[in-house]
C-alpha cells in the first residue's frame, strides 16, 4: 500500500489481530462461567506490568475508579495507557505507573489543565503520540472489528496527524487522501457499568461513550458493576446487553464504583472532592498525600466508600438527575 | 439604561447569537453549552445540541459540567456514544462546531496540544486535541471561542496545529483530504468578533465589542488581521438576554 | 495505493461520501420537524426511478413489507438493489422494477432457493455483484462512517470476492493481505420498527440486524412502525433511539408492516401464506397473479390489511414468543 | 432393538455429536439449528448457539425457522447485530461455524452461488455467500452439511469457490490473508463422516453412516477422497437422541 505520510510517533502497540485471536482462543471461555470476585482479586489475576490498559468512559463519567484505585494499590507498573480522561489517567500518572500515553484529551474540562499530565510529560518521564478523540474511539473501533486498521477523513492536515502513528494513502476507489489508523488491542479494558450478572453480562443506562469498542478490543476485559443482577434479567431484555459474558474475564460488585466521578441515574459527581483534589494535584506533595490517603491509606473499596461516607454518597444519589 | 455584565456574559452572548435556530450544533464544555443553551431560550428553539459521548437533543435544563455527564442526554431524543456522533459529523449532519484554543492563527487553525518548539518533551503539555480535531474536520462552520485576546494567543505560528482551520489557505482544506465547504466560520474573543474572508480564508475584524476599538484588536493580533470595509459594533447583552442566562441558564453561577 | 487485486465487478453506486454530505446539507432537516405520512407519499415523495435501494432487516424478519408493497404500486423501476432478503427482493424482482443486484444471499433459507431470482438473473435481466453478508453490512457501515471503504479479513481467497468490486491492498502497518470494500450509499433505505415518533426517533426490540448501519447509509430514509409513539417516551429513555429522527425523512405508521413476515414480541410469520407464494413463485403467472392480488389489487397497506383479515393477523399475534 | 429413523435424523444426531460442550457455534438455518439444540440436550448443555444477525445465547426452546427469527434470540443473553457477530467471529471468538453448500472440493472450498461455467448470466443462480464466506474464513472449525454424497456435489471443481475451505492446499488460507489455524474441521453427508487430513489438507473418510461402505463413498465422490487408516462405522440415532428430537427438538417435525 503506497503511504503518502506516515505520523512520527511511536506505535506503542502493535495492531496484531492474529495474535490476538490466538490469545482470546487459548485463553478466554466460551462458555459462561462465574466470574465474580474483588477488586483485588480481579487487578492481581489480569492486570501485569508492561500491559497496555485503556479505561472507559471519562474520569468523571462513568469510570472505572475502584479498579484504577486497586491498580494503584498493587502497584502495576510500566503501563502503556490508552489515555483519554481526567482522574482515574491522573491518578495513574500521580503514582508514577504509566511509560507511554497515547494521549488524546487529558484535562479537566472547564476546570482547566491537568498539572499531573503536565510534570509527567514535560518531564520527559511519559512518552506521548497525539490522536484525536475520534480517532481513539476508532482505533478501538478498528480492534473490535478484527481488523489492522480503520480509515477515516479527520486527522487529516494536521500535526495531531503528524505526532500519531497513523498514515495516510489514496483511495484506491475514490482517489480522495484517507487517514488511516491502526487498530488498539489493549491487554486490559476496564469498564464501569450499572448492571452485569455473574458472566459478565452488562447493561450501560444513557450514553455509551466507546464501551462497545473498548470491550471488544480488550484481550482482558474487567468489568466493575453498580449492581449484579440475575441472568434471567439479562434475558428478558437482550438487546440491552451491550457487553456479552464472553469479552468479560471478571465481574466486580463495585456500588459507588464511579466516585468521584458520576453515575447517570445513580449519583452525581462529588463536585468538593474533585475540586479538592485538582487543587492538590497542583503541588506533587499534597498530591502524594492525597493518594495516601484515599488509594493507598485503603485496603479496598469498602474501606474507600467508608471514607468517603455513606451520608456524602446519599446526598450525591439525591442530586441526580431522573429520566 | 443599560445592564451591567461581565466578559464571560459577553462572550456567551455573542457566541449565542452567531447560532441559526433549525440547526445541530456540536457543543464543548463551558461558553459553548452556556451559549447554546441561551440561543434555545432566544431566537433559536429548535437548536439540537449534540455532545462528543454520544448525548443528542438533551433538554439542556441544567447546565452540564461535562461533555459526558448526565445532563448532555437528560430528555435527549438519543444516547449513544462517541463513534456514532463523529460519524454523525463525518457525514455531513452537524452544522455549527464549537472550538477554543490555547493559540489561533490567521487561517482559524488551532493549538490545544503544546506550548513551545518541541513535540516531547514539550515546554508546556496542554490537554490535546479532544474531539476538536473532529469538530474542525466535519461540522460546517465552527465557531471558536477565544476568552482572552492577545499576541501570544492570536499568533503569527502556531507551535503545534491540533484542529484544521483553512490550513495554509484558500483551498488546502482539500487538498489535504478534509471536507469541501468546510471550515471556520466565525471566532468570538472578548474583544470582537471575527469571520474568515471569502477569497482568501484570513480572519477578517467584523464586528468589535462594545468599548473596544478596531485598532485595540490588531494591536493584540499577531498576524495580520484583515478588517472589514465596516465593522460595526457589537451589541451589549441585552436585559433579557441576561435575565435568561442568569435566572434559567446558570442559576447557580457556575460558570458566570 | 497499490492494489493486489480487484474484483471484476461494475461498482454499481460509487462510494462519493463528499457528494452524500452536501446532499445531506441541502435536504435533509437538521431540527426536528414532522414527517408522518401514508406509504403512499413517503414512497412517492422519497424514491425515484434509478435510486439505489436497501431494505432492512430480512424478508421473513422485520422487513418492511408495506413499503415496498407500495414502491411496487408506485412501479418505481430501474431500481439498483441491494440484495439481503428474501420476500421483498423476491416480490421487486417479480416487479421487474430491478437493474442491478448487489447481492448476498436471497433465498427462503431451509425452504430453498428463490425461483424468481432465478428467473431475474439467468434471464440476463438483473446484473449482479457478489459480496458476502458481513461485506454488505460493513460496507453499509462504512458508509455510516462516513469513509469511503472499510478493511475486512473476509472475501479473502475466493470467487467471492472476484466477482465483487472489493480491492485487496497489502496493510501498512502489519503487511498482511485486506480486503478493502467499497462503502455503499444508498439513495433511499426502508426500515420497519416497533416504535417511532412523529420525527422520527425509532426504537427497535430484539436484534437490530443492520439497521443501525442502513440508518445511516442512506440520503432518504423511510421508516415504518408498528406503533406511533410521544416524543416524551422516546426522551424517557434516550439510549434505546436507534435512529435518531435527523436520518429519517417519512414516517409512515405501519401495524402488520413486517407482514407476511413476523415481528418479534409482537406477531409470527405467516407460513401459510409464504408458503403458497413460494408455490406461486415456481411459475410467472402465478406469480403475477400474486403481485395483482396482493399488491396491485389494493390501493395501499389499509386495504392490503383487510385482504389478509385481523382474524388471521391476530392469530399471529397469539403465536408470537413473550420475552 | 435398533431405532428405525430417516437420514434427516442421523444426519442431525452426528452433525451433533461433532459439538464440544463449553464452545461457542455459528448456526445456520436448517440442520445446524436442530443438531445445536440436540447437542444442548444431550452433551453438551454449554454450548452457546450464535445467529448471524444477533441472537447469543438463546435458549433454543422453540426451533427458529430462519437465522434472524425471534427464536434465535429468545432469552438470549444479547441480542445485537449483523456487524457485532461477525466481528465476533472475526476476533476469534466463535470455535464452531456451521455450513452447506451445493458443492464442495476435496479441500472443503464450497460453492453456494453458481452452477455453470459463466458468472453471468449464469446457468443457475444460487443464493449467494450469505454469512458463509465470514463464517468459513473467521470461525475456529467449520462443519460442513452435505445432504446429498454424489458426484455432482463431491466435485473436482467448483464452479465458484463461494466459501474458502483450505482453498489450494496446505498454507493457501494464509497465503491468501485469512487467519491462521482456521478451516474445515468436519463434512457431514448422508454417506459418511469426512475430516481433513493434517498434512495435506484434502478431505479424508473417517467415518461410514450404517450400511454404507467405503467404496460406496469413493463411489459418489468425484475427487480422489483420501481413507483413514481405520475407518469406523458411526453409531446409529440413539433411543435417547431420537427421543429428544423427536418430543423436544422438533415436536411439530417442521424440519424431521
Amino acid at each position: 500500500m503506497n503511504v503518502l505520510e506516515s505520523g512520527v510517533s511511536e506505535l506503542f502497540v502493535k495492531p496484531d489481530i492474529w495474535n490476538f485471536r490466538d490469545w482470546v482462543h487459548k485463553n478466554k471461555h466460551q462458555a459462561m462461567t462465574e466470574k465474580l470476585m474483588t477488586e483485588q482479586e480481579a487487578v492481581a489475576k489480569f492486570v501485569a506490568d508492561g500491559d497496555s490498559l485503556g479505561t472507559e468512559l471519562y474520569g468523571t463519567v462513568r469510570a472505572p475508579m475502584s479498579l484504577t484505585r486497586e491498580i494503584i494499590r498493587q502497584g502495576k507498573k510500566h503501563l502503556k495507557v490508552a489515555g483519554q480522561g481526567i482522574t482515574e489517567i491522573d491518578f495513574l500518572l500521580a503514582a508514577d505507573l504509566v511509560d507511554t500515553l497515547d494521549i488524546t484529551y487529558v484535562a479537566w474540562e472547564v476546570y482547566g489543565i491537568s498539572n499531573i499530565l503536565r510534570r509527567a510529560v514535560e518531564s520527559g518521564r511519559v512518552k506521548t503520540a497525539d490522536w484525536s478523540n475520534g480517532a481513539m474511539a476508532w482505533r478501538f473501533k478498528a480492534a473490535a472489528m478484527g481488523v489492522p486498521f480503520i480509515p477515516v477523513l479527520s486527522m487529516l492536515g494536521t500535526d495531531t496527524f503528524r505526532y500519531s502513528a497513523a498514515k495516510i494513502v489514496e483511495c484506491p476507489f475514490t482517489g480522495q487522501k484517507v487517514c488511516l489508523l491502526p487498530a488498539l488491542f489493549l491487554d486490559v479494558g476496564l469498564i464501569h457499568v450499572h448492571r452485569a450478572d455473574k458472566y459478565g453480562n452488562c447493561q450501560i443506562e444513557g450514553i455509551s461513550g466507546f464501551a462497545h469498542e473498548l470491550a471488544r478490543a480488550s484481550k482482558k476485559l474487567i468489568v466493575s458493576a453498580e449492581e449484579i443482577i440475575d441472568t434471567e434479567e439479562i434475558r428478558k431484555y437482550p438487546e440491552h446487553t451491550i457487553i456479552p459474558y464472553y469479552l468479560v474475564d471478571a465481574v466486580v460488585h463495585a456500588p459507588f464504583g464511579s466516585h468521584p466521578g458520576e453515575m447517570c441515574y445513580r449519583y452525581w459527581r462529588d463536585e468538593e472532592h474533585l475540586k479538592n483534589f485538582l487543587e492538590d494535584s497542583k503541588d506533587p506533595a499534597k498530591t502524594k498525600a492525597y493518594l495516601d490517603k484515599y488509594i493507598y491509606g485503603v485496603k479496598n473499596h469498602e474501606e474507600y466508600i467508608k471514607l468517603i461516607g455513606m451520608d456524602r454518597l446519599k446526598k450525591l444519589q439525591a442530586m441526580i438527575g431522573g429520566r | 439604561m443599560m445592564a451591567e455584565y461581565n466578559e464571560t456574559e459577553l462572550l456567551i452572548c455573542i457566541a449565542a447569537r452567531q447560532m441559526a435556530d433549525n440547526t445541530t450544533a456540536f457543543i464543548g464544555t463551558g461558553i459553548p453549552m452556556l451559549a447554546a443553551a441561551l440561543a434555545k431560550k432566544m431566537h433559536a428553539p429548535n437548536l439540537v445540541p449534540v455532545f462528543e459521548f454520544g448525548g443528542i437533543g438533551a433538554s439542556l435544563e441544567k447546565l452540564p459540567l461535562g461533555v459526558g455527564d448526565s445532563r448532555t442526554f437528560h430528555k435527549a431524543v438519543a444516547a449513544t456514544g462517541i463513534c456514532d456522533m463523529m460519524e454523525t459529523a463525518a457525514r455531513g449532519f452537524i452544522e455549527y462546531g464549537f472550538l477554543g484554543g490555547a493559540q489561533i492563527d490567521m487561517y482559524g487553525n488551532l493549538n490545544t496540544t503544546i506550548i513551545g518548539e518541541k513535540y516531547w518533551p514539550p515546554k508546556v503539555r496542554l490537554p490535546g486535541s479532544g474531539g476538536a480535531n473532529e469538530v474542525g474536520s466535519f461540522c460546517w462552520k465552527t465557531i471558536v471561542i477565544m476568552r482572552q485576546h492577545d499576541k501570544k494567543r492570536f499568533v503569527k505560528k502556531l507551535d503545534f496545529l491540533t484542529t484544521p482551520g483553512y490550513l495554509t489557505g484558500p483551498g488546502a482544506r482539500e487538498k489535504a483530504g478534509l471536507p469541501p465547504n468546510t471550515g471556520p466560520y466565525r471566532v468570538v474573543s472578548n474583544l470582537g468578533l471575527m469571520g474568515f474572508e471569502e477569497k482568501t480564508k484570513r480572519m477578517i475584524l467584523l464586528a468589535t465589542n462594545p468599548g473596544i476599538t478596531v485598532q485595540q484588536v490588531l494591536d493584540n493580533t499577531d498576524f495580520a488581521m484583515l478588517v472589514a470595509d465596516k465593522v460595526v459594533e457589537n451589541e451589549p447583552p441585552s436585559e433579557e438576554e441576561l435575565r435568561i442566562l442568569r435566572t434559567e441558564v446558570d442559576p447557580d453561577r457556575l460558570y458566570i
